[in-house]
C-alpha cells in the first residue's frame, strides 16, 4: 500500500512539471513586466531597463524558466518581486488562513449537506425532498461572491453583528465559511441525495433490513458507510475547487490568504509569486486527491485490497 | 420512481418497449422531459430568457448605456423598476441587456470547451496509448490549477475582453469534455459499426467525426447544459474581480462589482444583478439535471 | 495576533478579546497592506504611510506642504549647485545606533545604487555626490541646479536608514526588520493583513501619545467603512469612500478630514496617434467632457474641476487660474469641424479598473458620443496601463499624476520630451515647454521659479496634450476619540500628534 | 387444524409507479405448516418476490401499497402489526435469502459483523458472544470461523451465499423465505448450497419458502408448490399433485421448459410469448394470449379458482364458478 502511495506521489511530478510550464508560459505571456511595476509611473526607460536586467528578465525565456525549476528543485521558489520577501516564506505565511477556510468551508459543507442529502433521500418524492433538493440546487446556483455580499448587508450593515473584514477571532470566520462552503454543501447534498437512492435499492440494504436491526443502524452502519465513498469523492474535488475559490471569499472578506496573494501577485505581474503559488496550489489538490484516495481505503475494503496489490 | 425496478418487471423487453421503438430515440427523451415538470419549468425560465436576450431592445424601458447624473442612486420605482446606478442608468434596462452577455459568454465558452474538449477527448479515445496518456496528462495539469486562477492568470495575459473572458473560461473547463468525450469514445470505439467502417476503409476522421462522435452526444449534451450553467458563474465571478468586461458593457458580474461600493446605500445595484445571475443558472442547472435524467433513464431518481 | 489553525484557537481569542486593549492602540484602514517597509524599494503609498511614521528625512513638509526641518535643523547653499545640512546632535536609530551624517551618506548612496533598484533614485539623479565631512554635516552637490532638491528630500524614498541595521538583515529588511528613527518602531508585519508598530520613547522630539499602531490593509471600500463603523478600525488616513462621506460628515459620531490632494486626474493622449496629433481636435475634446459631472458622479462632489495641469496644492501652482476648458459642447463641435472631423472618430480610451478612474472613462465616452467622438473602453490591469502607455497607448488612456508636491515633480516627468517613453505618455515634444521646465528646475530663486511655472502651467492648458479633469481631495474619517489627526495633502501623514480621548 | 405457520389470504399489492398502478400481487393465498417447505414458481414479474416481501414487511413504500389481504404468522396479523414488533419478527422469526449473494452483502462490513448484527439485535448478546455465535453459524455453513473478520469481496459466489444463509439462520428462525437462493450461482454449487439448505433446514426445523423459477429446485426440497403468473396464483397443491397431475396450461407450458436430460434430442419447448405488460393485463384471464388451449370465455372473463383435495388450479378449463372481468 506504501508502494501504492509512493507510486502515486511520483505520479505527481510530472503534473507538477506540467502546471509549472504552462504557469511560467501564461506569466510571462502578460504585457508589460515587473520592473515597470516596481518602478511606478515616473520611472525612465533605462531605469527600468536596469532593473530587468538585475531581475535576469532580459534572459532568453527557456533560460529564466530552468532557472526557476533548478532552484524550485532545491526548495526555493524566488524572492517576491513586490516585497522582497522568500516566496516560499511569503505562501507558508499565508497559507494557515486559507487552508481554515478552505477546511472550515469542507466542515460546512458536509455538516449541512450530508444531513439534507440523507433527508432528501428518505422522504424521496415528498415535498421535503423537493424543498432540500431546491435548497440544494439554488445553493449550487447562486454566485457564492454575492452571498457573501448580501451576507455582509445583513449581518454587517442592517443587524451589525460581524465584523465585515480580517482574521482576528470567530466571529470573522463565520461569512467567509458559509461563502466558501455554500457551493460545495450544495454539491454534497444531491450527490448524497443520489448516492443514498442507489444505496437505499440496493439488495444488501434489503438483507440489513431483513435483517430487524433499528432502522438507525441500517441508516448509519449499512447505507451511509457506503454513501461516503462517492461523497468524499466529489468532497475531494470540492476541496480544490475551494482552496481556488478563496479567491473571492478572501477578497470580499479582506483575509489575508493565499488565493489574494496569487491574485495580487498575478495583477502586479510578481512572477515569482504567481509561479510559486500555483504550484504550491497544484501540489495541495494533489495532496488532496491523495488523502481522498487514502480514505477511499478506510471506507472501502475493496479498494483497500486493490491499493494493496497494486505494484 | 425507479424502485419498483427490481420487484416489477419495467418496460424493458415487453410489448411496451416494442412500440415505443418505431419512434427516433430523441423522441423518445423528449417525451421523458415533458413529464419532468421541473425540467421543464427550467427549460421555460430559459427560453423565456433567450427570448429577453434577444428582444432586449423592446423590453427594457431604456437605453442601458444613457447615463443622466442627475437622477443618479434612485431607489426602485415605477419609473425604474430597479432603481438607477451611479451614472443614473436605468438598473433594470442594464439587467435585462445584461441577459445577452451572460447568455453570450456562457454559450460560446462551453462552445470553446466542448469542441477543444471534445476532440482532445475524441483524438485520445480513439488513438489511445501514448498519445491518449499524453492528452489526459496535460488535462491532469489544467484540473491541478484552481480553475479561477487559471482563468485569472489567463486573462491577465491575454488581457481584459470579453473574448479572452471566454476563451479563459473555455480553457478552464476543458478537461471535462475531454474526459466526458474520451469515456464515450472507448465504449464507442470496439463497437461492431465502428469497426465495419474501418473494414471499408474510412479515414480516421471520418470515423470519428461520423460514427463515434454522434454516440458521445448524449453526455456532451448533459455536460453542455451544466457546463453553461457554469460558465456564466465563473464569467460573472471574473468580471466581478473585474476581468474581461469592458465597461460601460451592462453585464451582470460586473454591475454586481461596480454596485459593491453602493452597497450600504444602494443595496438594490448588487441584489437584482445577484438575482439575475441565480435565476439563470438555477434555470439552466435544472434544466440540465432533467436532461440528464430523460437521456440517461438509469440515471433517473 | 494571528489566529489561523483551529476553531479551537479562535474560542482562546474570545477570551483574549475581553481582556483590555492595549492603553492608547490606533487602528487604522487603508486599502492595501504595505508592500515593503524598505524605504528605498517601495513606491506604493500605502507603504509610504507607515514609513513616515518609522523613518525620519533631512528635511519634512507640513501639512501646508512647506518644508521644514527634521533630522537637519539647518541648510543652506554656498552655490547654485551645493547644498550642506546641519543636522541634529543626539539622535538615535530604533536599534540604538547613534545617528550621524554617514548614515545619510549612506542612505543617498545607496538610493542611487542601481543595484538597489528605487524606484526614487528618480528624485535624486541630479545628485552628483554627497559627502560627510564631520558626523553632523552633510554636502550634496548636485549635476546643475536642481531647485526641486529640498522637496525630493522629503520624500519618504528618501528616507535615511542606518547602515547596521540593513546588513544585519540583509534581504528580509523591509519585511521583518525596519529602524529609522521615527516616533515609531516597527513590531510586526502579519503580510496581507496589518503592519504593527509601538511608540519610540527615545524619538528627538519626545515620545508620542499612541502606544501602538495598527496599519491594517482593507481593499473594499464598504468594508473599510463597515470596519469604521463597528469599531474594527479608529481612523482611515485617506481613501475614505466619495459616495459615503456626505453621510458621515453629517454623523456627529465621527470626525472628518478633507484636504484638497496633490493628486490630479486626467485622460491622456498619445499625441502620436491620430488625430490626437491635432491641437484642435485635443482642445475639442476637452470642451466636450463636463468636468463637473465628474466631479458629481464620481467623486460624489469631492473635486473639483481641473484648474491646469497642476493640483492646487503643489507648491509652484499659479493661484490666479481658473477652472480649464468650460463645458461646452457646441464650441467642441465647432473645433472638431476645423479639425475636419465634423463627423467626429472613433477611439479607444484605456482604464485600469479602479472605480474612479473607470467610472470617470465611462462618463467621457458619453460625453464625448455626444461631439460624435465614438469611444471605446477597454480595460486592462494597472501594470499594463502603465507599460502601455509608457510605451505609447493606442489612445486615450485615464490616469492621474501626483508627484512630488514641487511643480518640478508635477510637470517635468509627465511633459518634458526627455521622458518621451517612460512618464512622458503624451509622447508629446514641445520645445517651448521643455525649455521652460528646464528653466524652473534651474532657477534657485523661488519666486523667479514661481514665474516660470506660472507660464508653463499656461502653455501646457493651450497645448493639451491631454483632457483635463479634476483634482480631488482627499477624504478621511474617525472615530471621535481620534484626536490631533491632520490629514496631508500628499496623503501621507504623521501620527506623532495623535491622541486618543475616552 | 392443522399446524399453520403461515397463512396468506387475498393479498393485493400495486405499485403506483409514473406510468401507471401496477397490480403486483393480486388476490394470493396459500398457508405453510411448521417444519413444510413451499415452492413458489413462476417467471420473472410474476409477483413471488414481492409476496415475499409482503411477508416480511419489506415493500418498498412507496411505491408499493399492500392494498388488502392477511398475513397470519404463528397466529399474529404482519399487516396490521406495528413496525417496531415487527422488526423483532423480521431476521428473528422470519428471515429472508436474497437472490444475489454478490450484491445482498455489504460491501464495506466485515461478514462476522452482518452475522452478528442479527444476534446483537434479537438476542440480546453482548458483541463479543454473538461474534463467538457469529462464528459459529460460519463454520455450520462450513466456513472457517477465523474468516469472520473477512470481508464478501474476499469470498467466492458460492461461500458468499453460504454466508447469507448462515445470516438466515443465526437466530434460528422459524421461517425462511429464499428468494431464488441458487439462481446466481454456478450450476456445480447450485447443488452444494441447495444441499446445505437443506440438511440445515432438518437440523434447525425450518419452514421454508423457496422461490424459484427451476422448476427441478423445487422437485428435490418441496413439500407443496404454488405456481404464480402475472400475481396470481394459478396452480397450487403438493408436489407429488403438481409434478404428478399438473393440469393449468401454464404449468405445463414450465413443465415442457425442462430440458430432458435424458432425453437425448433436449429439445426446449418455451411457452411463446412474453409475460403481459403489468400495467396493461389483458382483459379475462391473464394468461390468455400465450395459452395454447384458449377459449372464447378467456378472452373476457377472469377465472376462478377451483380446488380438490387441496389441489387449486385458476383456469376456465375447470369448471368453477364464473365472474364478470
Amino acid at each position: 500500500m506504501l508502494r501504492y502511495f509512493t507510486k502515486r506521489l511520483i505520479f505527481l511530478i510530472p503534473v507538477l512539471l506540467g502546471v509549472s510550464i504552462v504557469i511560467f508560459a501564461i506569466v510571462h505571456l502578460a504585457p508589460g513586466d515587473p520592473a515597470e511595476v516596481m518602478l511606478g509611473p515616473s520611472a525612465t526607460q533605462e531605469d527600468i531597463g536596469k532593473l530587468r536586467e538585475q531581475l535576469g528578465l532580459t534572459k532568453p525565456l527557456y533560460v529564466q524558466y530552468w532557472i526557476f525549476l533548478t532552484n524550485a528543485l532545491k526548495g526555493d521558489l524566488g524572492r517576491s518581486i513586490k516585497s522582497n520577501a522568500p516566496v516560499l516564506e511569503e505562501i507558508l505565511e499565508r497559507f494557515p488562513a486559507t487552508l481554515t477556510l478552505a477546511s472550515l468551508g469542507m466542515l460546512f459543507a458536509i455538516t449541512v449537506g450530508l444531513p439534507l442529502g440523507v433527508l432528501a433521500a428518505l422522504k424521496q418524492n415528498t415535498w421535503v425532498d423537493a424543498l432540500c433538493s431546491f435548497f440544494a440546487l439554488v445553493g449550487f446556483s447562486i454566485p457564492n461572491f454575492w452571498v457573501g455580499l448580501m451576507l455582509m448587508l445583513l449581518l454587517s450593515i442592517t443587524i451589525p453583528i460581524l465584523p465585515s473584514s480580517g482574521f482576528d477571532s470567530w466571529k470573522n470566520l463565520i461569512m467567509p465559511t458559509i461563502v466558501l462552503g455554500i457551493q460545495t454543501m450544495a454539491v454534497i447534498a444531491r450527490m448524497t441525495r443520489s448516492s443514498m437512492l442507489e444505496v437505499i435499492r440496493q439488495d444488501y440494504v434489503r438483507t440489513a433490513r431483513a435483517k430487524g436491526i433499528s432502522d438507525r443502524l441500517v441508516l448509519t452502519r449499512h447505507i451511509l458507510t457506503n454513501v461516503m465513498i462517492p461523497v468524499v469523492t466529489i468532497a475531494g474535488i470540492y476541496f480544490g475547487h475551494s482552496l481556488g475559490g478563496v479567491v473571492i471569499t478572501e477578497t470580499i472578506f479582506s483575509i489575508p490568504g493565499l488565493g489574494r496573494l496569487i491574485v495580487d501577485a498575478i495583477r502586479a505581474q510578481d512572477y515569482p509569486v504567481v509561479q510559486g503559488g500555483v504550484l504550491f496550489f497544484a501540489l495541495c489538490v494533489g495532496i488532496v486527491n491523495l488523502l481522498v484516495d487514502l480514505l477511499y481505503a478506510v471506507l472501502d475494503p475493496r479498494i483497500k485490497a486493490q491499493y494493496r496489490s497494486a505494484k | 420512481m425507479t424502485m419498483s425496478e427490481k420487484t416489477v418487471p419495467a418496460s424493458s423487453g415487453s410489448g411496451g418497449a416494442l412500440r415505443e421503438k418505431r419512434r427516433s430515440p430523441w423522441w423518445e427523451v423528449w417525451r421523458r422531459l415533458r413529464r419532468n415538470k421541473a425540467a421543464v419549468a427550467g427549460m421555460t425560465v430559459v427560453i423565456l430568457l433567450l427570448f429577453v436576450a434577444v428582444f432586449a431592445p423592446l423590453i427594457a424601458p431604456y437605453d442601458p448605456n444613457q447615463t443622466n447624473i442627475k437622477i443618479r442612486l434612485q431607489p426602485p420605482s415605477a419609473e425604474h423598476l430597479m432603481g438607477t446606478d451611479n451614472f443614473g442608468r436605468d438598473m433594470f434596462s442594464r439587467v435585462i441587456y445584461g441577459s445577452r452577455i451572460s447568455l453570450y459568454v456562457g454559450f460560446i465558452a462551453v462552445g470553446i470547451g466542448a469542441v477543444f474538449g471534445g476532440i482532445l477527448g475524441a483524438v485520445g479515445g480513439y488513438y489511445g496509448g501514448r498519445l491518449d496518456n499524453f492528452i489526459m496528462r496535460c488535462m491532469d495539469v489544467l484540473l491541478a490549477i484552481p480553475q479561477i486562477i487559471l482563468a485569472i492568470a489567463i486573462v491577465g495575459a491575454l488581457g481584459t475582453s470579453l473574448l479572452n473572458l471566454m476563451i479563459a473560461v473555455g480553457i478552464s473547463q476543458l478537461p471535462r469534455y475531454a474526459r466526458v468525450v474520451r469515456a464515450s469514445t472507448l465504449t464507442v470505439r470496439g463497437q461492431e459499426f465502428v469497426e465495419a467502417a474501418k473494414a471499408i476503409g474510412a479515414s480516421d476522421t471520418r470515423i470519428i467525426l461520423e460514427n463515434i462522435l454522434p454516440n458521445c452526444m448524449a453526455p456532451i449534451i448533459v455536460q453542455s447544459t451544466l457546463g453553461v450553467a457554469q460558465a456564466i458563474l465563473a464569467a460573472a465571478t471574473l468580471s466581478f474581480l473585474g476581468l474581461g468586461i469592458q465597461p460601460p458593457t451592462a453585464e451582470w458580474g460586473s454591475m454586481l462589482s461596480s454596485g459593491r461600493q453602493f452597497l450600504r446605500n444602494a443595496p438594490y445595484l448588487t441584489f437584482f444583478p445577484g438575482v439575475a445571475i441565480s435565476i439563470v443558472v438555477l434555470a439552466l442547472n435544472i434544466f440540465g439535471d432533467g436532461l440528464r435524467d430523460s437521456l440517461d433513464p438509469k440515471l433517473r431518481q | 495576533m494571528k489566529v489561523f489553525r483551529p476553531v479551537l484557537c479562535a474560542l482562546l481569542l474570545v477570551a483574549a478579546m475581553s481582556v483590555p486593549a492595549f492603553a492608547a492602540e490606533i487602528r487604522l484602514a487603508q486599502v492595501a497592506d504595505i508592500s515593503s517597509l524598505d524605504p528605498h524599494k517601495v513606491s506604493d503609498i500605502y507603504s509610504a504611510n507607515v514609513i513616515r511614521q518609522i523613518y525620519s528625512n533631512l528635511v519634512q513638509v507640513n501639512e501646508n506642504m512647506e518644508i521644514v526641518p527634521d533630522l537637519a535643523e539647518s541648510w543652506e547653499n554656498p552655490d547654485d549647485l551645493t547644498w550642506i545640512f546641519h543636522l541634529r546632535k543626539g539622535i538615535t536609530f530604533h536599534n540604538g545606533e547613534p545617528f550621524t551624517a554617514k548614515d545619510v551618506k549612506y542612505s543617498i548612496e545607496r538610493i542611487r545604487n542601481p543595484e538597489t533598484a528605487s524606484p526614487g533614485a528618480t528624485h535624486l539623479k541630479e545628485v552628483q555626490s554627497v559627502e560627510a565631512p564631520d558626523d553632523y554635516t552633510v554636502k550634496i552637490v548636485t549635476k546643475r541646479p536642481f531647485a526641486p532638491m529640498l522637496m525630493s528630500l522629503t520624500r519618504y524614498e528618501t528616507s535615511i536608514l542606518n547602515e547596521k541595521a540593513v546588513s544585519a538583515s540583509g534581504a528580509d529588511y523591509g519585511s521583518k526588520a525596519a529602524v529609522g528613527t521615527g516616533p515609531f518602531k516597527f513590531v510586526e508585519w502579519s503580510r496581507g493583513d496589518k503592519v504593527t508598530l509601538e511608540k519610540n520613547p527615545e524619538y528627538f522630539r519626545g515620545p508620542a501619545v499612541l502606544d501602538r499602531v495598527i496599519y491594517r490593509g482593507i481593499p473594499e471600500d464598504a468594508t473599510r467603512l463597515i470596519e469604521l463603523e463597528s469599531g474594527g478600525v479608529d481612523l482611515i488616513p485617506g481613501n475614505f469612500p466619495y459616495q459615503e462621506f456626505a453621510n458621515i460628515e453629517k454623523n456627529d459620531k465621527y470626525l472628518t478630514y478633507k484636504v484638497p490632494a496633490m493628486s490630479t486626474l486626467y485622460m491622456g493622449l498619445n499625441t502620436e496617434v491620430k488625430p490626437f496629433g491635432d491641437k484642435l481636435v485635443r482642445q475639442a475634446m476637452n470642451y466636450a467632457v463636463d468636468k463637473q459631472a465628474i466631479v458629481d458622479a464620481v467623486y460624489f462632489g469631492f473635486a473639483a474641476p481641473s484648474r491646469g495641469p497642476l493640483s492646487p496644492v503643489i507648491w509652484g501652482f499659479d493661484p490666479t487660474r481658473t477652472a480649464v476648458y468650460p463645458y461646452d459642447p457646441v464650441k467642441a463641435k465647432e473645433l472638431l469641424k476645423q479639425a475636419g472631423y465634423a463627423d467626429g472618430f472613433d477611439m479607444t480610451i484605456y482604464s485600469d479598473n479602479r472605480t474612479e478612474r473607470r467610472s470617470a472613462a465611462e462618463l467621457i465616452q458619453a460625453y464625448l458620443a455626444e461631439v460624435g467622438i465614438r469611444a471605446n473602453i477597454e480595460l486592462m490591469e494597472w501594470s499594463a496601463l502603465l507599460s502601455t502607455s509608457a510605451k505609447g497607448i493606442g489612445g486615450a488612456f485615464m490616469l492621474g499624476w501626483t508627484g512630488t508636491g514641487d511643480a518640478d515633480g508635477g510637470m517635468t516627468p509627465v511633459y518634458h520630451s526627455a521622458n518621451i517613453g517612460s512618464s512622458n505618455r503624451f509622447r508629446y515634444k514641445s520645445e517651448g515647454i521643455d525649455a521652460l521646465l528646464d528653466k524652473g528646475t534651474a532657477t534657485l530663486d523661488q519666486d523667479a521659479r514661481k514665474k516660470v511655472y506660472a507660464e508653463v502651467q499656461e502653455l501646457i492648458t493651450e497645448e493639451c496634450p491631454l483632457v483635463f479633469m479634476i483634482s480631488q481631495e482627499l477624504l478621511g474619517a474617525s472615530s471621535k476619540k481620534v484626536q490631533g489627526f491632520k490629514l496631508y495633502p500628499n496623503m501621507i501623514s504623521p501620527l506623532y500628534t495623535v491622541t486618543l480621548s475616552e | 387444524m392443522k399446524d399453520t405457520l403461515l397463512e396468506i389470504k387475498d393479498l393485493n399489492v400495486i405499485y403506483k409507479t409514473y406510468e401507471g398502478t401496477v397490480a403486483a400481487v393480486n388476490g394470493v393465498d396459500f398457508a405453510l405448516d411448521r417444519g413444510k417447505t413451499l415452492g413458489l414458481v413462476g417467471e420473472s414479474g410474476a409477483g413471488k418476490t414481492t409476496t415475499a416481501l409482503s411477508i416480511m414487511g419489506l415493500v418498498p413504500s412507496p411505491p408499493g401499497i399492500i392494498q388488502r389481504g392477511r398475513v397470519t404468522f404463528a397466529g399474529q396479523d404482519l399487516l396490521t402489526l406495528p413496525e417496531k414488533d415487527m422488526k423483532k419478527i423480521r431476521g428473528n422469526r422470519i428471515s429472508m435469502i436474497f437472490q444475489d449473494p454478490m450484491t445482498s452483502l455489504n460491501p464495506v462490513l466485515s461478514v462476522g459483523l452482518q452475522i452478528s448484527e442479527a444476534l446483537v439485535a434479537h438476542q440480546n448478546l453482548s458483541e463479543a458472544e454473538a461474534e463467538r455465535k457469529a462464528a459459529e453459524m460460519l463454520e455450520k455453513v462450513q466456513i472457517p470461523g477465523a474468516r469472520y473478520r473477512e470481508y464478501p469481496h474476499e469470498f467466492s459466489g458460492g461461500m458468499r451465499q453460504r454466508v447469507v444463509i448462515a445470516m438466515a439462520l443465526a437466530c434460528n428462525p422459524r421461517l425462511i423465505i429464499a428468494d431464488e437462493p441458487t439462481t446466481a450461482l454456478d450450476v456445480t454449487i447450485q447443488a452444494q448450497v441447495l444441499e446445505l439448505m437443506r440438511s440445515l433446514k432438518e437440523e434447525f426445523a425450518t419452514a421454508m419458502i423457496m422461490i424459484t423459477h427451476d422448476l427441478g429446485v423445487v422437485g428435490e426440497v418441496c413439500d407443496d408448490v404454488a405456481v404464480m403468473y402475472a400475481g396470481r396464483i394459478v396452480e397450487m397443491g403438493s408436489l407429488d399433485q403438481i409434478f404428478g397431475n399438473a393440469m393449468h396450461p401454464y404449468t405445463l407450458g414450465l413443465f415442457r421448459c425442462i430440458p430432458d436430460i435424458e432425453e437425448e434430442s433436449s429439445t426446449i419447448h418455451p411457452i411463446e410469448g412474453l409475460m403481459p405488460e403489468p400495467l396493461d393485463l389483458p382483459k379475462g384471464c391473464p394468461f390468455h394470449p400465450r395459452c395454447p388451449q384458449c377459449m372464447e370465455v378467456c378472452r373476457q372473463v377472469v377465472p376462478e379458482a377451483c380446488e380438490d383435495n387441496g389441489h387449486r388450479v385458476l383456469c376456465h378449463l375447470f369448471g368453477g364458478g364464473e365472474r364478470r372481468a
